[in-house]
C-alpha cells in the first residue's frame, strides 16, 4: 500500500533513490540540489542503502567516478545542478558515448555569470545535445516517479544510455507537497536488478573501454549512440506504461491540459505548468477555448506527436525558461525546436516565444492570462506581432 | 595455502604472461612502456587499469586494436584517480552485496606528468584523501608528449619545450620541477614513493608495497622519452639511471610516513653529466646560460640534502 | 474549509520560520488535505529577515508562483513590523497574526492595516515560560489553528509529538506542545 | 582488418578480444635491428626486463633468451646497451633485418602468442 507524505522535490528524489537503492551514488553538493545528496547520505550512514557513496571533491570527478562505476558494471546515480553541470561537460558527453546507464537528478538552476542560486533551464538546455535522454517534471511527485522509470529506461538493452530527470531548483526541489510514495518492495521489484552486458570487472573477459577513434571508427560509434536513441521512444513508451498500470498513473509523452478543444494552447515545462492550468481553468470558466500541452520527455524530441497533439489549434505560444543567445531572434531553445516540428510537420499555425522566469524570477498567473490573450488574438488576426517576448523583464 | 609471490628475479619474471602486449604504437625507446610491464610483472593478482589521456593510452589503445590484456578505462584527462575511484566503488559495493566474488583485485591508475601534476591533481587528491584502495602511478617523461613536448610542471629547470622554448631572451624553463611526490606524501596516505625503471627491482619491490598497503598509494617513476629529451632510443635506462645517480631523481618510499631512501648512489654524479647527454639542454651550456646547470645543481642538492634529513639519512 | 488558503510567513533566520510551514504542511497531509510550503530562498543567513509561503486545500494545488494576496500573514519577530512592509498584499479581509506583546489595536496602528481580523499573542513570552528559549514557531502555529479555525489543536499536538517525536527529548516535545496550546488560549483578536 | 560497419562492432568504443595490438607488426617500424650472439649470452634476462616492446623470446621452460621477436622489435637497441656480458652480444645493426633473416642462424624470428615460445 502506498502512502502519502510530506516532501520535497529534493526529499521525493531522495526517496526514490533509497527505494532504487544502486551500487553506487557519486555526487557533490551544489545549491539547489544538495539537499538530495545529503538525505542520500542519512540513508547510506544508517544503514538503509546498501549503495558505495562516493564523496568527491567536484563534479567533474563525480560525472567521472559515474563513468568508471558504471562501466565497471554497477548501477550508478548521481545529482547536479546549473554549473555543476557545467563543470561535468566533458564527462556528460563521454557517459553517453560509452552507453553507460546513469541515472541523474538535474534540479534546474541558471547559468552563471551572474551567479544565481534560483530555477531556469538554462542548465539543460546547454546539455541537450550531449546524448542523454531527458525528462522535465512538473512537480516533486513527477520527479519521483520519472527518476523510478529511469533506471528501467536507461538500461534497457535497446538503450544503454544515461537519463536526466529535470525538476525546477526551488520552486518544486524546496517546495515541500503531498507526494504519494510507493511500497519500496513494488519499487524494487519495478527496476529490477541491473544485468551490465560487458563489465568492465569481468576478469575472465578483460574489455578496453574508452579507445582512441580515428576517422576510421569514430563515425560508425556516433551512428550507434544515434540508433539507441531512436530505439528510446519505443523504450520509454514501454517502461512508462508498465509504470502507469502497476502504480496507476497516466504518464506519456507529455500531459495534453484540456487541449482537445482548445483553439490556443500554450506549452511549458516543470513547475511553470503547474500554474498555466491554474490559468486555463479560470479561461475556461470565461468560456474561452484554451488549453495546455506540458512536455515530459524532451530528448529524444516527439516531434511527430508533438505536431499531431496541436495540429488542430489557431495559435500556439511557446513559454522558454532559457534563452539561446544568437539563434533565431534570441528566442528559447523549446520553442525553435517546436518551430521545427510543426513546421515539417505540416502544422502551418501562428506561433510566439514568451522567454520567462530566468534567474528565478517568479511568474504569476496574471502575466500567463496575458500571453494566452495574446495567442487569442494570433489567433483571430492569423498573425504574430511579435515573435518573441521577454515577460517581465524591465525595459 | 596462498601461492607464493612470483620470486623477483628476471628468469621467473619472464615466465609469467605478459599482460601488455607488444604491436603498441609507443615510440622506440619508450620509457613508459617499461614502467608498465615490470610493474605490472611484479603483481601477481589480477588487475584492473584506469589511464589518463596521453601517450600511454593513445599508443595503447587505437580503435579497433587494444595492447591490454586486462581490463581497461580510460575516461579523459584529468580524471584517471576519480574514474578509479569509481570503478573500485561499484567493486566495493558489488562485492559487499554478493553479487560479484572477492577477488583480491588491484585496481591501478597510470597517467603522466601532464595529467598528473597539472589537470589531474584535484581528482588525484580527492580520490587519495577518499582511502579509496587502489595505486596512482604517473610515469613523469616531464613534459606533454603525446601532443608535441609542451611544458608541464614537472619539466626540469631549463629544459626546451614547445611553449618554453630555448630562446634568445628566455632560455628555457624558467621555474623548478614541482615535487608532487612531497605533496603525495603530505596526504598522509599509506603508502608513496619514487622509483625508476632503471632499478627494476625497487620499483617492482615498491610496487608490491603499493599494491598491498591497505589504502590510497602514489608512485612517481621518472620515463625518460628519448623524443622529448632529445637523445638516442637506446639510452633510455642509462639516462635514466644517470638522473637517479644525479640525485635528480632519488629513490625513496615514505611508509606509513616513514620516510626511508632506498638508493644511494655511490658516487653522486654532477647533473650537468645528466643534462649534457639530452638535446633539450644544449642551449645551457652556452657560456652565457651555464649559470642555470650551477641554479639547478644548488636546487637539486637542496632538496637531496632536506631528503637525507627527512629520511633520517643527513 | 476555504477552498485555497495562502498564507505567508515572517521571521528570521534561525527562528524556525520554514520548520513552522513544514509543520503545517504535515498538519495539512494529516487531514487528508493538500498543501504546499515554500521559503523564499536567499542566503538565509542567522537574523535576517525571511520569508516562508503555505498553501493549503481540499483540492490538489498545480500553481506555482509566489503568493502576491495572502489569506494570512503570521509575523513570528515583532521587531519585523518597523522593517518589513508585512502587511503587503495582505487581502482585505484577511487575517494578520503577530507575535507581539502589543494590542490588536496597536498593531494596526502601527501596521496601518484596518479591515479583516488582526490577532496578537506573546508567543515569545509563552515560549521562554514553557521551554525556557524564544522559540516561537510552535506557539504561533497554536495560535494561527485558533485564529483560523483551519485546523484542531488535537491535530496540531499529535503533529509536534510525530514531527518531534525522533529528533528531541519527550520532555522537550510536550513543552513545544504546551506552549501552543497556551498561544492558542490567549491569541486575542481585535 | 578491414573496416567494419556500425551494426558489426560493439557499442560504446569497446574493444573486446583483450590484446588484440599483435595483430598490429610494429616490426616494420625498424631503422635498427638487434644482431645476438646466442653463444655468449648468459640468459640473465636484462633484455626481457627492459624491452619496452615485450619483444625479446624467451623459452620458459629451459629459462633461456632464445631471440627477438622481430614482428614488434622497434630496434630501439635499449637490449643492446644495458646487455650485462662485457662483450655485447646484442649489438644494434644498420637495417631492419629481414633481408638477413633468413640465413642468419643468430637471428631467431619467432612470432609469439601470451609469451609462450614455439617453435
Amino acid at each position: 500500500m502506498s502512502k502519502f507524505e510530506a516532501l520535497t522535490g529534493n526529499d521525493a528524489v531522495a526517496t526514490a533513490m533509497r527505494q532504487i537503492n544502486p551500487d553506487v551514488m557519486a555526487a557533490y553538493p551544489i545549491t539547489p540540489q544538495t539537499s538530495t545528496v545529503q538525505k542520500f547520505a542519512d540513508f547510506v550512514s544508517d544503514g538503509l542503502v546498501d549503495t558505495e557513496f562516493v564523496c568527491v571533491e567536484s563534479e567533474h570527478s563525480a560525472m567521472s567516478a559515474c563513468v568508471g562505476a558504471s562501466a565497471a558494471g554497477a548501477r550508478v546515480m548521481t545529482a547536479t545542478s546549473a554549473n555543476g553541470l557545467a563543470l561535468m561537460w566533458e564527462i556528460v558527453y563521454i557517459a553517453a558515448s560509452n552507453r553507460c546507464p546513469i541515472a541523474m537528478s538535474l534540479v534546474n538552476r541558471a547559468l552563471s555569470a551572474p551567479i544565481n542560486i534560483h530555477c531556469d533551464h538554462s542548465d539543460v538546455m546547454g546539455m541537450r545535445d550531449a546524448g542523454w535522454i531527458i525528462f522535465f517534471s512538473e512537480n516533486g511527485q513527477e520527479a519521483y516517479d520519472n527518476i523510478i522509470q529511469a533506471i528501467r529506461i536507461g538500461e534497457h538493452p535497446d538503450v544503454l544510455l544515461p537519463v536526466a530527470v529535470c525538476q525546477d531548483g526551488f520552486i518544486t526541489s524546496h517546495g515541500m507537497e503531498r507526494v504519494e510514495i510507493y511500497e519500496d518492495a513494488e519499487v524494487k521489484a519495478f527496476v529490477g536488478t541491473y544485468r551490465p552486458q560487458w563489465p568492465l570487472l569481468d576478469l575472465e573477459h578483460p574489455k578496453t573501454l574508452g579507445p582512441l577513434d580515428f576517422y576510421d571508427y569514430y563515425y560508425e560509434h556516433k551512428r550507434q549512440q544515434i540508433e539507441a536513441m531512436e530505439n528510446a521512444q519505443r523504450v520509454i513508451l514501454e517502461v512508462t506504461g508498465e509504470f502507469n498500470k502497476k502504480f496507476n498513473r497516466n504518464y506519456s509523452l507529455f500531459e495534453p491540459y484540456r487541449l482537445e478543444d482548445a483553439e490556443v494552447a500554450v506549452i511549458a515545462v516543470n513547475s511553470t505548468a503547474g500554474t498555466v492550468k491554474v490559468v486555463v481553468d479560470q479561461l475556461r470558466d470565461e468560456g474561452l477555448k484554451v488549453g495546455l500541452l506540458k512536455p515530459r520527455l524532451f530528448r529524444p524530441f516527439p516531434a511527430q506527436e508533438l505536431a499531431s497533439a496541436l495540429g488542430h489549434l489557431k495559435a500556439v505560444v511557446v513559454m522558454d525558461r532559457s534563452v539561446s543567445f544568437g539563434a533565431m531572434d534570441n528566442a528559447g531553445p523549446l520553442f525553435l525546436e517546436l518551430v521545427a516540428a510543426l513546421t515539417l510537420h505540416g502544422v502551418q499555425v501562428p506561433m510566439a516565444d514568451y522567454v520567462y522566469g530566468l534567474g528565478g524570477r517568479d511568474i504569476l498567473p496574471r502575466e500567463i492570462e496575458r500571453v494566452y490573450r495574446d495567442a487569442l488574438k494570433m489567433a483571430e488576426t492569423g498573425r504574430v506581432e511579435r515573435l518573441v517576448t521577454y515577460l517581465s523583464v524591465r525595459e | 595455502m596462498a601461492t607464493q609471490p612470483t620470486k623477483l628475479t628476471p628468469k621467473e619474471l619472464s615466465k609469467r604472461p605478459e599482460r601488455l602486449s607488444p604491436g603498441h604504437r609507443l615510440c622506440a625507446g619508450c620509457g613508459a612502456s617499461i614502467i608498465v610491464r615490470q610493474m605490472l610483472a611484479a603483481i601477481d593478482d589480477p588487475v584492473v587499469i584506469a589511464n589518463a589521456t596521453g601517450c600511454l593510452e593513445v599508443g595503447t589503445t587505437i580503435y579497433p586494436y587494444t595492447a591490454w590484456r586486462v581490463p581497461w578505462i580510460h575516461n579523459a584527462f584529468e580524471n584517471a584517480a576519480s574514474t578509479i575511484s569509481g570503478v573500485e566503488a561499484a567493486y566495493r559495493s558489488l562485492v559487499r552485496q554478493g553479487k560479484i566474488p572477492e577477488q583480491n583485485v588491484k585496481f591501478l591508475a597510470f597517467a603522466g606528468d601532464g595529467g598528473t601534476y597539472d589537470i589531474g591533481i584535484q581528482a588525484l587528491s580527492g580520490a587519495v584523501e577518499r582511502g579509496h584502495q587502489f595505486l596512482y602511478v604517473c610515469y613523469d617523461n616531464g613534459a606533454y608528449m603525446n601532443t608535441g613536448i609542451q611544458r608541464s610542471s614537472a619539466t626540469p629547470f631549463g629544459a626546451h619545450t614547445t611553449t618554453s622554448p630555448a630562446g634568445k631572451v628566455i632560455p628555457g624553463k624558467q621555474q623548478f620541477r614541482k615535487d608532487l611526490t612531497a605533496i603525495m606524501a603530505a596526504h598522509n596516505i599509506p603508502y608513496v614513493a619514487q622509483a625508476a625503471p632503471s632499478k627494476w627491482k625497487d620499483l617492482m619491490q615498491k610496487t608490491r608495497k603499493a599494491v598491498n598497503c591497505g589504502g590510497a598509494a602514489f608512485m612517481n617513476v621518472l620515463a625518460s622519452c628519448n623524443r622529448g629529451w632529445r637523445h638516442g632510443t637506446d639510452e633510455t635506462i642509462e639516462l635514466t639511471q644517470l638522473a637517479v645517480d644525479a640525485c635528480y631523481w632519488p629513490l625513496y618510499e615514505v611508509e606509513d610516513g616513514e620516510w626511508r631512501l632506498t638508493y644511494k648512489p655511490k658516487e653522486k654524479r654532477p647533473v650537468e653529466e645528466w643534462l649534457k647527454r639530452q638535446g633539450r639542454f644544449r642551449h645551457v651550456f652556452r657560456p652565457e646560460n651555464r649559470h642555470m646547470i650551477d641554479e639547478l645543481q644548488a636546487e637539486v642538492d637542496l632538496r637531496w640534502e632536506r631528503l637525507l634529513r627527512l629520511c633520517g639519512e643527513a | 474549509m476555504a477552498e485555497l488558503t495562502e498564507i505567508r510567513w515572517h521571521g528570521r533566520g534561525g527562528q524556525g520560520v520554514v520548520t513552522a510551514g513544514k509543520l503545517l504542511a504535515e498538519t495539512a497531509l494529516g487531514s487528508g488535505q493538500y498543501f504546499q510550503a515554500f521559503p523564499d530562498y536567499g542566503p538565509e543567513r542567522m537574523g535576517a529577515p525571511i520569508r516562508a509561503f503555505t498553501r493549503i486545500s481540499s483540492k490538489p494545488i498545480t500553481i506555482h508562483s509566489q503568493i502576491e494576496e495572502p489569506d494570512v500573514v503570521l509575523v513570528l519577530d515583532p521587531t519585523l513590523l518597523g522593517i518589513v512592509p508585512v502587511t503587503k498584499g495582505l487581502k482585505e479581509d484577511g487575517t494578520l497574526l503577530v507575535n507581539t506583546p502589543m494590542s490588536p489595536a496597536e498593531v494596526r496602528d502601527v501596521t496601518g492595516f484596518h479591515s479583516g481580523k488582526v490577532f496578537t499573542v506573546g508567543a515569545s513570552h509563552i515560549a521562554i515560560e514553557e521551554m525556557g528559549r524564544e522559540i516561537t514557531n510552535t506557539p504561533m502555529l497554536g495560535a494561527f489553528a485558533r485564529a483560523t479555525g483551519l485546523f484542531d489543536i488535537e491535530d496540531l499536538s499529535e503533529q509536534l509529538r510525530a514531527w518531534f517525536g525522533k529528533k528531541i527529548s519527550a520532555e522537550i516535545v510536550e513543552a513545544n506542545v504546551r506552549a501552543m496550546r497556551r498561544a492558542a488560549e490567549e491569541v486575542q483578536q481585535g | 582488418m578491414e573496416l567494419k560497419g556500425w551494426r558489426d562492432i560493439p557499442i560504446g568504443g569497446m574493444i573486446l578480444e583483450a590484446g588484440n595490438a599483435v595483430e598490429y607488426l610494429t616490426g616494420g617500424w625498424r631503422a635498427f635491428r638487434p644482431v645476438f650472439g646466442q653463444a655468449g649470452c648468459i640468459h640473465c634476462m636484462q633484455c626481457w626486463l627492459f624491452c619496452p616492446d615485450s619483444s625479446i623470446l624467451v623459452d620458459p621452460d629451459n629459462e633461456k633468451m632464445v631471440g627477438f621477436d622481430l614482428n614488434y622489435c622497434k630496434g630501439c637497441g635499449i637490449c643492446a646497451s644495458i646487455c650485462p656480458v662485457n662483450v655485447k652480444i646484442i649489438k644494434k645493426a644498420k637495417g631492419a633485418g629481414e633481408e638477413l633473416a633468413q640465413d642468419d642462424p643468430r637471428l631467431c624470428i619467432r612470432t609469439v602468442e601470451e609469451g609462450k615460445f614455439e617453435e
